[in-house]
């Protein structure tokens, strides 16, 4: 496991706080945006001898995580004519805090789960953990339609992540790239319908259904 | 010849997305359900496991997953024709096509040995019924789409990761990362035990998300309570199904690693918390959509505690699960009768339905009575055998909680849905027009008959089946 | 054979309604279906009490249930009046609930269904059989009580008692699976000794205090009654009381005949709790303006007379006092006959009443004996007999518990523990005595006197068939009282059946002879002296009733129900609580105004209600954890993943 | 034949109890009051007037009166006034004994209540009323006899022996003393209801029976004088020792009855009756004393 990944890795977990940090949509789509090409850029050094399959694999990624969906977002937003702030539910220092507890969490919990010689020296698992966890705190603490589908797609980022140890077995990115193109794809005709249906991505308008 | 129940629902779909009108479309829809209903009784009876391939072949879970599904949605398409006659102002392209796609996940899903392949049918169903859902195109039903697909799309997500977990685990314990069902119980032994609980948990919460199991199901009531009635019985009794089949394949992968007992207090957890949620929400409830919403929760709580108490308890989740589908479906349709007819859903618009419509509050009312355990329709047997079970493994106390539950759900229930049947009708002139066509009641009809065909004489060959899949997962 | 015919009288019940449903004009084919099942039925149950246990056993495809039916004395004994009933009944709803009223079909088909599943109940030998039959009587009871669903009354009652009802058959389920888990199967079979001692039996008897209490109507699970059985078709509530409510009691006894020995606690709590219901039943019934609310707290009360003999029964074994023991149950298993027999009378004539009448409201009849003979004596007959005055059934049954209490004093030694049974005496003296001032004022107040309403100046009396169908009912009550002796054998056979382990009881009839002698000399003499009497005054002028000099009395001036009731109710103030709205005249000249006076029931109205509604309250603050935010729901999701995830990493 | 000399002695001397009473107040009072007989002469004019019907009656109101008399007759068959055995004994006639007198009292009231007049109606309220408070008193009286007796038949239950006084001659005197104001309550004589009163709003027994006339009438009083007689000899029948003998005892019997009319006329004379709202507690007191005899019998 060359220390580069690592790195990247770490990047990764940077961007995740930048995302629950930022206070503008278009940054945190940028910031997402940024994950999806370091994730598209990561196998390289996972995989140390260049097949077609590690290539296509990279460009696909990079190509629908870096380029594609975020531009489908930003396109939604300029659609849609809303402000651009984030509006929180939950401010963004606890926000922050707890991200980084999370991601304490997230190594601590790897920590118990045996790995393979070759994974051993690495941060995948963690990070995998706490980008997953990020994502939900994006989830949960975001007003706007848009910010939650942002966060939901740093969740499936850290699902991406772990699929890397187990390049081996094509199914995986298989699986991880049908998620996402099918979710964001429909997630993108809901946002579409609901906008017109609300004029609105502000999600208050969506809890009319409760007891 | 197996694969045919995939590919003909397939086909259908195609034909039903390219054929320009909507009158003969619910027709395609029905002769597909038809078809598949034909060709799934061939493949149950002359016992074929399906492709050569290790893959997709069935199992006797399969099999008896297959055996509900199909019966469900054939009666749920023929409900359609007269359905969607009546919501002939709808474009119904979406609609058919979303179900006979739906009808092909779910042979898939009872079909696969695999778990990326059993999660990936499981993805689709998702897709095609957040489609279903979003049929009235309004804001409510926007609404309910939007969370439905947010929640569903993130427990099938960490459902992905948990797969993942368990191949990793496969590598590290079987050397290669296999993901075949088959495989992985082989294999079991030899699987960390971290890894396995890790992913178990995962799993459970992202199938559990599907199946509704408290506090995952909050997608449940706004989703049951704005789709047709029709595919509130498809999620409720079909694409729940699917979800538990996929948690029982992993829970047999579980205790097959020695985590069995684990994954049971998990199991017996989520069952009592979902029938104490449903218990909750049903008592003083004042919209009877959401109230088979709830219970749709309860009965999943029932199917796994059945699974957590083990033993003679699997074997009556099993059975419950069949009448659970069959007895969803009678309701859901007949509730989605009175909604039209009244059209409302709320107890204070919606009284004396036996008075308007007979057939279907009376069918509404029967389907209640099944629900709660009345002899002499199915549930009754199955809750009893869920009792049973709790009983010989002396676990006195989940049983005492599961027959007070039981007692507060019924009174919840209850009242809500004598309510909606009794008592006089409010006069107005609106909703007159809905007629209780041979469409629109024989279905119902039909599945209430053989919710009681359930209670009164099991066919021998279904209680084999039952029996061979319980011994799958290691049940008496 | 017996089992053959009672299998037979079953399913004769049962499928009775399904002409009816299909055409109005099967009307008769239902009569005659169900009158034969009642009859092939009421064969086949006496033959089962002559001769020896018969059982049929047919294959039933779910696990654990087989269609095994087992007719022993006991079975016989209880379902020798369900099946009298169900006939009576049928051939009564012939007329009463014709074809043309509001759904004739619908009341045929769930009355045959519950009288055959009744049956069904009392002869099942697999648990699951009497589970599934249980809950398919209690089922169609709810629909034949929410018959008239258009009013809020019978909607509530219903209501209550569906929920009632259910709770009990969950208590039975537990019953049910306990008894699998103690003897592995799933048929009646005796309890390993000593079982009583060990807590599953001790759970056992509990569960069967509740289930049964809540079906037999026992205080304080009485609460479903009332309501029930005045909102439901009369010949329904005389079904539904005369035997519907026994299914708790052949319950109970049924359990209890298992054990080898049942803790003496068990048996003083059931002596305790038929006291306490029926005192309070009849005191409650006395201040009832309802006529068919009234009858039906008199089942609570002979419930209770019932239940009182059953106690008497197992505490006397368990002290090992045969001869008290078998008083006892004799007593207690003899009123179930008897209460079948006048309670069924009792409503078949208060329907006729009710049905010529137009109205349930006891203080708006009156006269009626004059306009409707025949019922009258029915009533009057039903009246005597439930007051347990010689010379009819309810005496016997009420001598033979007054002999077990009488006996407990004599026999037992100094400070035995036995003697706790003495209370039986005054309770039945009491109970007897408020019965006989509530019959009273029943009778006197619906069938004597002048009318009180235009509808019951104008009644008249009702068809042939719905006479009929009382007759067999009074010639019974008449058969018992007269001459006990001949069912001496009969009865003994069935305390046999109850309590395997006393001694078989041969003195039965030794013990009745006396009081067949006597009643037979007193109804002889008092009946030859009123008719005598009559003769004499035959040609008697006849004027208006002295009122102390008021020359004109009209109805409006008699003697109400309630004022009739005004002591009894002033001697209970402590239990019962009525509401009163009287006017308060504040000028000089008060305006018309009216009096209104109820006596609601302590336990459901006072108690229970309140508490259900303060539980619901609490459970509303469930909403606020379902409150629209999908981020809310999201939130839950991740919690819920991380709770797990600590707990698997533990 | 005691069976025949018991009848007689019932049938025949019953009115000249109510004649001991009336003279015995006449006597108290000062005044010469009407003749001993006088029940008697008042019965053969009774008998021989003609009967006055009630427009709204119907049989049940005829039955009262026959049943009036009928049950008091059968129930002195089954106590032992001549000689140690009554003419009908049996274990558990005492329950009969009681159990008689609550048929009649269904019929009278029923009868009450069959002329529709407000007055007796509401008699009957005050009879169910307090009857249904005296019974207990009788029963828990019969309860300790039998502890003390060790039997349920009235013959044995009642021929209370030397020893059994010697025993329990507390339990017995408060028995009798309980007994004694049942007698009064049922009886309907002072201090609970005063026979001849002619205030209906104040009258418990009286006013039930202000429609009937004639022969009717005339059997409701010899009814009540039976009724009376029945319950002194019951009392009378613990008091009293038994020598065998039929005729000794039917004398002591006679005797110890006219002692009791006694006492009750002076009862009468001495107090006035009771405000209605008292009379329960009168009641139930004699209960209580009943059942401290019980409990002391079974100490």
């Amino acid at each position: 496991m060359p220390p580069i990944a690592d790195s990247i890795l770490i990047l990764l977990l940077l961007t995740n706080f930048f995302i629950l940090g930022t206070a503008n949509l278009h940054s945190a789509i940028r910031g997402v945006a940024l994950q999806g090409l370091l994730l598209g850029v990561l196998p390289f050094f996972v995989e140390s001898q260049a097949t077609v399959r590690l290539v296509l694999l990279v460009i696909a990624t990079a190509a629908i995580k870096g380029v594609v969906i975020p531009g489908l977002l930003m396109k939604a937003l300029r659609d849609v004519h809303i402000r651009h702030e984030v509006e929180p539910y939950l401010g963004f220092v606890p926000t922050l805090f707890l991200c980084a507890a999370g991601t304490a969490l997230a190594l601590l919990f790897a920590d118990h789960l045996p790995l393979a010689a070759a994974d051993r020296t690495g941060l995948f698992v963690p990070a995998s953990l706490a980008t997953l966890f990020s994502g939900f705190l994006g989830l949960t603490t975001r007003r706007k339609a848009i910010s939650q589908v942002t966060g939901y797609l740093v969740l499936e980022n850290g699902i991406y992540v772990f699929g890397l140890l187990l390049y081996q077995s094509m199914i995986v990115e298989v699986g991880v790239l049908l998620d996402l193109l099918v979710g964001i794809f429909v997630m993108g005709i809901v946002l579409n319908h609901i906008q017109r249906e609300f004029s609105s991505l502000d999600t208050e308008r969506l809890s009319r259904l409760r007891e | 010849m197996a694969v045919y129940l995939i590919i003909v629902p397939l086909i259908g779909a195609l034909a039903a997305f390219l054929l320009p009108s909507d009158r003969p479309r619910p027709w395609i829809v029905a002769i597909v359900a038809v078809i598949h209903l034909a060709l799934a009784a061939a493949v149950i009876a002359n016992g074929d496991v399906g492709l050569a391939s290790e893959w997709l072949r069935f199992d006797a879970l399969g099999r008896l997953v297959l055996l509900i599904v199909s019966t469900l949605f054939c009666i749920c398409a023929l409900y359609c024709i007269g359905y969607l006659r009546l919501r002939a102002e709808r474009p119904n392209r979406i609609f058919c096509t979303a179900l006979l796609f739906f009808l092909a996940m779910t042979s898939l899903v009872a079909l696969a040995q695999h778990l990326t392949i059993l999660w990936v049918a499981m993805e689709a169903t998702t897709l095609a019924t957040a489609v279903l859902l979003y049929f009235n195109q309004n804001q409510r039903s926007l609404e309910a789409t939007w969370k439905y697909l947010m929640i569903g799309s993130v427990g099938i997500a960490l459902a992905l990761l948990g797969t993942l977990f368990l191949a990793y685990g496969a590598r590290l314990g079987i050397g290669e990362p296999t993901l075949l069902f088959r495989d992985l119980v082989k294999g079991a032994a030899h699987l960390p035990a971290p890894w396995v609980r890790t992913a178990f948990v995962f799993l459970l919460v992202g199938y559990g998300t599907k199946m509704g199991l408290a506090p995952l199901h909050t997608w449940k009531p706004d989703a049951y309570g704005e789709a047709p009635g029709v595919v509130g019985a498809l999620l409720a009794g079909g694409m729940t199904t699917c979800a538990f089949l996929a948690l029982l394949r992993v829970y047999r992968i579980a205790d097959a690693a020695g985590q069995g007992g684990f994954a049971r207090q998990l199991l017996v957890v989520f069952g009592l918390l979902s029938m104490a949620t449903a218990a909750a929400f049903m008592v003083g409830q004042r919209d009877f959509k959401r109230l088979l919403a709830y219970s749709s929760v309860e009965h999943m709580g029932i199917l796994v505690l059945g699974i957590g108490i083990g033993g003679a308890g699997i074997f009556a989740a099993l059975l419950h699960t069949v009448n659970n589908a069959l007895t969803k479906g009678v309701l859901f349709l007949a509730a989605g009768n009175i909604h039209r007819a009244f059209k409302s859903k709320r107890l204070e618009d919606v009284t004396g339905a036996l008075r308007r419509l007979p057939i279907s509050a009376g069918l509404f009312l029967a389907g209640f009575f099944a629900i709660t355990g009345s002899p002499p329709f199915g549930p009754f047997v199955s809750e009893l055998s869920v009792l049973t079970a709790a009983m010989d493994r002396h676990r006195y106390v989940v049983a005492a909680l599961y027959l007070i539950l039981l007692a507060v759900i019924f009174i919840g229930m209850g009242s809500t849905v004598l309510a909606v049947v009794q008592g006089v009708p409010p006069e107005d002139a609106e909703g007159r027009s809905f007629r209780e066509s041979a469409f629109k009641t024989v279905p119902i009809i039909v599945s209430l008959a053989l919710v009681v065909m359930m209670g009164v004489w099991i066919p021998g060959w279904i209680l084999t089946l039952l029996h061979a899949a319980a011994r799958l997962l290691g049940g008496s | 054979m017996s089992a053959i015919l009672v299998i037979a009288g079953v399913s004769l019940c049962m499928i009775s309604g399904l002409p009816s449903l299909v055409t109005r004009r099967a009307s008769v084919v239902t009569t005659v279906l169900i009158v034969a099942g009642g009859v092939t039925g009421l064969i086949g149950a006496m033959l089962g009490l002559t001769g020896g246990t018969a059982g049929l056993l047919l294959p039933w495809h779910i696990p654990g249930g087989a269609l095994a039916i087992r007719v022993d004395a006991l079975s016989a004994f209880f379902l020798a009046p369900v099946f009298l009933l169900a006939g009576a009944g049928g051939l009564y709803a012939d007329r009463y609930w014709p074809a043309a009223r509001m759904r004739a079909g619908y009341v045929r088909a769930f009355f045959g269904l519950m009288a055959g599943a009744l049956a069904l109940v009392m002869c099942a030998a697999n648990t699951i059989l009497f589970l599934a039959a249980w809950e398919v009587v209690a089922v169609s009871s709810f629909f034949l009580i929410a018959t008239e669903h258009e009013q809020a009354e019978s909607r509530s009652a219903a209501w209550i008692y569906i929920t009632a009802s259910h709770v009990a058959t969950l208590a039975l389920f537990a019953i049910v699976v306990l008894l699998h888990g103690v003897t592995h199967t799933w048929a009646f079979v005796p309890l390993a000794a000593g079982t009583g001692a060990i807590p599953v039996g001790q759970a056992l008897l509990c569960l069967a205090f509740i289930a049964f209490g809540i079906k037999a109507g026992l205080m304080p699970f009485h609460i479903w009654l009332p309501g029930a059985h005045a909102a439901a078709p009369s010949h329904v509530s005389a079904v539904m009381s005369g035997v519907g409510i026994k299914m708790g009691v052949y319950g109970l006894v049924r359990l209890l005949s298992l054990f080898d020995a049942v803790p003496s606690a068990f048996g003083t709590t059931l002596l305790l709790a038929g006291i306490a219901s029926s005192i309070l039943g009849v005191a409650f019934a006395i201040v009832q303006h309802d006529l068919k609310r009234l009858l039906a707290y008199h089942s609570i009360e002979n419930i209770g007379i019932i239940v009182m003999g059953l106690g008497i029964g197992v505490v006397a074994q368990t002290h090992g006092q045969p001869l008290l023991a078998v008083l006892g149950y004799a007593g207690a298993l003899l009123h179930v006959w008897n209460h079948g027999l006048f309670k069924a009378l009792l409503f078949l004539s208060a329907g006729a009443a009710i049905h010529s009448a137009h109205t349930r409201e006891i203080d708006r009849m009156g006269g009626l004996a004059r306009r409707m003979p025949w019922t009258a004596a029915a009533f009057l007959i039903g009246a005597v007999a439930i007051t347990g005055l010689p010379p009819l059934n309810g005496f016997v049954s009420e001598w033979l518990l007054y002999v077990a209490g009488f006996t407990s004093i004599t026999g037992s030694p100094h400070g035995g523990p036995a003697l706790i049974l003495i209370l039986v005496v005054p309770a039945l003296a009491l109970t007897g005595a408020l019965a006989l001032a509530c019959f009273v004022k029943a009778f006197g107040t619906v069938f004597l006197g002048a009318p009180r309403s235009e509808a019951a100046s104008d009644a008249s009396e009702v068809p042939a068939t719905m006479r009929a169908a009382m007759v067999p009912l009074v010639l019974g009550c008449a058969a018992i009282g007269l001459v006990p002796a001949l069912f001496g054998p009969i009865l003994g056979r069935a305390v046999h059946g109850a309590a395997p382990r006393l001694p078989m009881p041969a003195t039965l009839a030794a013990l009745l002879q006396p009081i067949q002698t006597s009643a037979l000399v007193i109804a002889g003499i008092a009946i030859a002296a009123v008719l005598t009497l009559l003769a004499v005054t035959r040609r008697a002028a006849t004027a208006l009733t002295w009122d102390c000099g008021y020359a004109e009395p009209t109805a409006r001036m008699q003697y109400t129900a309630s004022s009739t009731a005004r002591g009894v109710v002033g001697l209970f103030g402590w239990a019962m609580r009525p509401v009163i709205h009287a006017p308060r005249p504040f000028t000089l000249f008060p305006s018309a105004a009216a009096f209104e006076s109820h006596v609601p029931d302590t336990v459901l109205d006072r108690a229970l209600l309140p508490a259900l509604r303060g539980a619901r309250w609490v459970l509303g603050f469930a909403r606020y954890f379902q409150h629209g935010r999908m981020q809310l729901y999201l939130l839950y999701l991740g919690v819920t993943l991380v709770a797990l995830l600590a707990w698997s990493a533990r | 034949m005691t069976a025949v000399l018991q009848l007689l002695l019932v049938v025949l001397t019953a009115p000249l109890l109510l004649g001991v009473i009336t003279r015995t107040k006449a006597f108290v009072a000062g005044r010469n009051g009407p003749p001993l007989l006088q029940a008697y002469y008042d019965l053969g004019k009774l008998l021989r007037k003609e009967t006055v019907l009630s427009s709204t009656t119907t049989w049940v109101f005829l039955a009262g009166p026959a049943v009036a008399v009928v049950v008091p007759l059968l129930a002195s068959l089954l106590l032992p006034l001549a000689g140690p055995h009554a003419p009908l004994a049996f274990t558990g006639d005492l329950i009969l004994f009681v159990y008689l007198f609550a048929l009649s009292r269904f019929f009278t009231t029923a009868a009450a209540l069959d002329t529709g007049s407000a007055f007796e109606g509401m008699g009957v309220a005050r009879e169910i009323t307090f009857a249904a408070l005296a019974e207990p008193a009788l029963f828990f009286g019969l309860l300790a006899l039998a502890r003390i007796s060790g039997s349920l038949s009235l013959s044995q239950l009642l021929t209370v022996d030397g020893t059994s006084w010697h025993k329990a001659s507390a339990a017995l005197v408060l028995i009798i003393a309980s007994w004694f104001i049942v007698l009064l309550a049922e009886n309907s004589r002072v201090p609970f209801d005063d026979p001849n009163t002619h205030l209906e709003l104040t009258m418990i027994h009286e006013v039930m029976v202000l429609d009937h006339s004639g022969p009717a009438f005339g059997l409701i009083l010899y009814g009540s004088a039976l009724k009376l007689f029945v319950f002194s000899a019951l009392i009378a029948d613990v008091a009293l020792p038994r020598t065998g003998n039929p005729l000794i005892d039917a004398a002591a019997t006679l005797g110890a009855v006219l002692g009791i009319g006694v006492v009750i006329g002076l009862v009468e004379s001495s107090m006035a009756r009771l405000r209605l709202v008292r009379v329960p507690q009168l009641l139930i007191a004699a209960s209580l004393v009943a059942g401290f005899a019980v409990v002391l019998v079974l100490r």
